[in-house]
């Protein structure tokens, strides 16, 4: 038995492609394949977008309009954040910037959000900084994953 | 010898080339120390550096003429900075570099100490016979490759090229005349306590080491 | 002076009509960390030489590659910094812990000379000259540390063509249109060529909305 | 009492010259130099360079006083970190008829000649008042070659630059 563990990280960018997967605890869960995780990555984007959608009818407008003489736009609707199994938590955080990170966890996993916001500081850091990295093309450096696995391997082994 | 074109007498009126605000604030009038202590957020030298690299690589075929490029632009750093931190020495210790050893000392000590808030962790003289030109600045983990992930089909490439250029340009600005170059030589394998474990390796001309010997005599 | 100003300015974008009141800011901020807390806590500091130097030898091999062709040198300044922009806001949305977007220009304009400029820069440029549609304001620097140190080359054209810190207007231009802003950005004047202020204006051109159609109204 | 200062760069190149006349003891700034020794300057100032290049590498200090005569002028060398010479070229009063028409006429006579700057080019208060001068202009000089566009060996043409040896030297010689 594993309480408390997180078990896999997954990042997709603004279009829906899977640029990262990390699979944390080999023992947590099952292994699937890259094209399930693709897959998954493209399934959740595409849901999660249509959940932004399904706004309440009477919620106000998502409209950019002008209010007291100065354009305004209100914050976009968030869409699926959570998503949960008898076995795993699956909790999203998309930056404001359109990026999704995937954390798989435990489903009595605490303090989940502080963890995403962590690994999305690493990612600024060692993947934004990186001259080397393209955007939006598949995460290959060694300092993130070195950095990000020590991370995640303190809070396993908590 | 002949005079510069510019006017000579004193008072004369100067050509008015460039213009000046009319606070006239210009850099003659901020103190030099001004900046000696200030300090920025290490993202945005990780930015501009992380252009340098990009916009270098654009410019070049292989990765030598990478690290020659960052190498370049690291150089002329380097002759500032010799002067820079020797103006700002206490006057009893205003001394200039006369031989090796003081010289690399002054880059271990004073110039890793200005740019990266720390010493250089090691000095170290080749201990090969035939190269008695060469010694080692170790650096544990470079500053400048903090966020740097080298992809691995350019795994020869240590974008601390640029600190090698810098060392560069402090020893020829101070009549060493050297060729700089940096090594990746931590080791690669998981929990590696040093992975970017950076060598500069200073091969100086041959009349430094003649002069030195020189000097020893005298 | 001020008449000056104005008159100066004006020629460069639409005469600017006395400016409404500021709308109310809502802080985007959790209050854990306002951004002298930020600047002191979270940021991972280095000699601001070492900035100011590594900028200074990029914008001399521009020069030098472009053969002192200022109008590509400030092309390629700006192209750099929009590169940077796009990465950059990363890094400012995690440390400032920012979690919901400006719903405004004018708060925009706020977070990006107070929590941007404060972060990456340490400094605080002032926001002054909106115009009356709330679209366009400009940034005074006091302070600019990277023209720490500078004097343009005396050779009669670059005070006239070159604008030294122009990749802070492609910084500008880059991270704001990765949270669905597309602005426009330059210089105005700088005190390495003998104005008296160092200023950038700053224009909104329009919001970016991939989730909508295109306005047709 | 005049002056003939200039900056060497490593290849032996004037990067910055400036002339001038003592501003002290009712000095009035005002070169005295006549045209064949102005002349004579620049290659006494030149031939220096070989005692330079000697003395350089067995003394670190960057002022390196009175190090070389020729007749009645004294060469007062500065050398910079990165090697690059900052040479005074001066005359005590009465070394050439230049001079005495000029310079020293004024003389207040409130000080002795003897200890006033310039009238003993190695006496300790004029070397005090070269090195003070040599100090404000390394001072402007690091602020020069601080600005990226400038490159070694780059003659040094600010105008700002130039003022401020010019101020240096009304105030310390």
């Amino acid at each position: 038995m594993f309480f408390r563990t997180i078990f896999a990280l997954i990042i997709i960018n603004k279009a829906g492609g899977l640029i990262y997967n990390k699979t944390f605890h080999e023992a947590g869960l099952n292994k699937i394949s890259t094209n399930d995780y693709l897959v998954l990555a493209g399934t959740f984007h595409g849901v999660h977008a249509i959940t932004t959608r399904l706004n309440p009818v009477k919620a106000p407008s998502n409209r950019t309009s002008m209010q007291s003489g100065i354009l305004t736009r209100p914050d976009p609707p968030s869409g699926l954040e959570v998503l949960e199994s008898e076995n795993f938590r699956l909790q999203c955080f998309t930056t404001l910037t359109g990026i999704k990170f995937l954390l798989f966890t435990d489903t009595t996993q605490a303090n989940v959000d502080l963890t995403i916001r962590r690994i999305y500081e690493m990612y600024s850091d060692y993947v934004m900084k990186n001259p080397f990295y393209q955007l939006e093309m598949p995460i290959r450096c060694d300092m993130f994953d070195r950095k990000l696995l020590s991370y995640i391997r303190e809070i396993n082994n908590r | 010898m002949s005079h510069l074109a510019a006017g000579k007498t004193a008072g004369a009126k100067e050509a008015a080339g460039l213009r000046y605000p009319s606070n006239g604030k210009t850099i003659y009038h901020r103190p030099l120390n001004r900046t000696k202590t200030a300090e920025l957020s290490q993202s945005s030298f990780a930015y501009l550096f992380s252009e340098m690299v990009t916009y270098a690589q654009r410019r070049v075929t292989g990765i030598q003429e990478l690290e020659k490029r960052l190498n370049l632009q690291g150089h002329p750093i380097g002759l500032k900075l010799l002067d820079l931190l020797l103006i700002r020495e206490p006057a009893r210790s205003q001394t200039r570099p006369l031989n090796i050893i003081s010289l690399l000392h002054f880059i271990k000590i004073n110039i890793w100490q200005h740019l990266f808030g720390r010493q250089a962790d090691r000095l170290e003289k080749s201990s090969n016979p035939d190269t008695p030109d060469e010694y080692m600045i170790v650096d544990n983990e470079p500053l400048v490759n903090a966020y740097v992930s080298v992809p691995r089909e350019m795994s020869q490439l240590n974008c601390a090229a640029f600190v090698a250029g810098i060392i560069e340009g402090v020893c020829d600005g101070a009549a060493f005349p050297a060729r700089v170059t940096a090594h990746s030589v931590g080791g690669k394998e998981e929990g590696e306590m040093w992975p970017g474990k950076t060598v500069f390796l200073v091969k100086f001309q041959p009349e430094v080491l003649e002069r030195e010997a020189l000097i020893g005599r005298a | 002076m001020a008449a000056s100003k104005a008159s100066r300015l004006g020629e460069e974008y639409e005469t600017p009509k006395a400016a409404p009141p500021p709308a109310p800011v809502r802080p985007r901020l959790t209050l854990d960390f306002p951004r002298d807390r930020i600047w002191k806590t979270r940021i991972e500091k280095v000699n601001a030489e070492l900035v100011v130097l590594t900028y200074g030898t990029i914008v001399a091999q521009l020069c030098k590659d472009f053969d002192s062709d200022y109008v590509e040198v400030n092309k390629q300044l700006d192209k750099m910094g929009y590169n940077i922009g796009l990465r950059l806001i990363e890094d400012y949305l995690a440390k400032s812990n920012t979690m919901r977007r400006c719903s405004n220009f004018r708060e925009t304009a706020e977070m990006v000379a107070k929590v941007g400029f404060k972060i990456f820069l340490n400094i605080t440029p002032t926001i002054t000259n909106w115009t009356s549609d709330s679209k366009q304001f400009s940034l005074v620097f006091d302070e600019n540390p990277f023209a720490d140190f500078v004097e343009l080359p005396d050779d009669n054209r670059a005070q006239d063509e070159l604008w030294y810190s122009n990749i802070l207007c492609g910084v500008l231009r880059g991270a704001l249109e990765m949270v669905q802003m597309q602005v426009e950005a330059h210089f105005i004047s700088d005190v390495l060529r003998g104005n008296d202020t160092t200023e950038m204006r700053v224009s909104l051109i329009r919001y970016i909305d991939d989730e909508l159609p295109p306005e047709d109204d | 009492m005049s002056y003939y200062f200039a900056v060497i760069g490593t290849q032996d190149n004037p990067l910055f010259e400036y002339e001038f006349g003592t501003s002290k003891q009712g000095g009035d700034g005002q070169l005295r130099f006549s045209d064949q020794v102005r002349h004579l300057n620049q290659f006494v100032l030149h031939s220096s360079l070989d005692i330079v290049e000697e003395i350089q590498w067995t003394n670190g200090q960057l002022y390196l006083k009175a190090m070389d005569k020729f007749f009645n002028s004294y060469i007062s060398c500065f050398i910079t970190g990165g090697n690059v010479k900052f040479l005074l070229l001066h005359q005590p009063p009465g070394a050439n008829s230049s001079n005495v028409i000029g310079g020293v006429g004024g003389i207040a006579a409130t000080t002795t000649r003897s200890t006033s700057i310039g009238a003993n080019p190695t006496s300790p208060q004029t070397e005090e008042a070269v090195k003070n001068f040599f100090t404000e202009v390394y001072d402007n000089y690091v602020k020069a070659i601080m600005s990226p566009f400038y490159k070694a060996n780059m003659e040094i043409k600010s105008p700002v630059f130039r003022s401020r040896v010019a101020a240096a030297g009304r105030k310390y010689l």
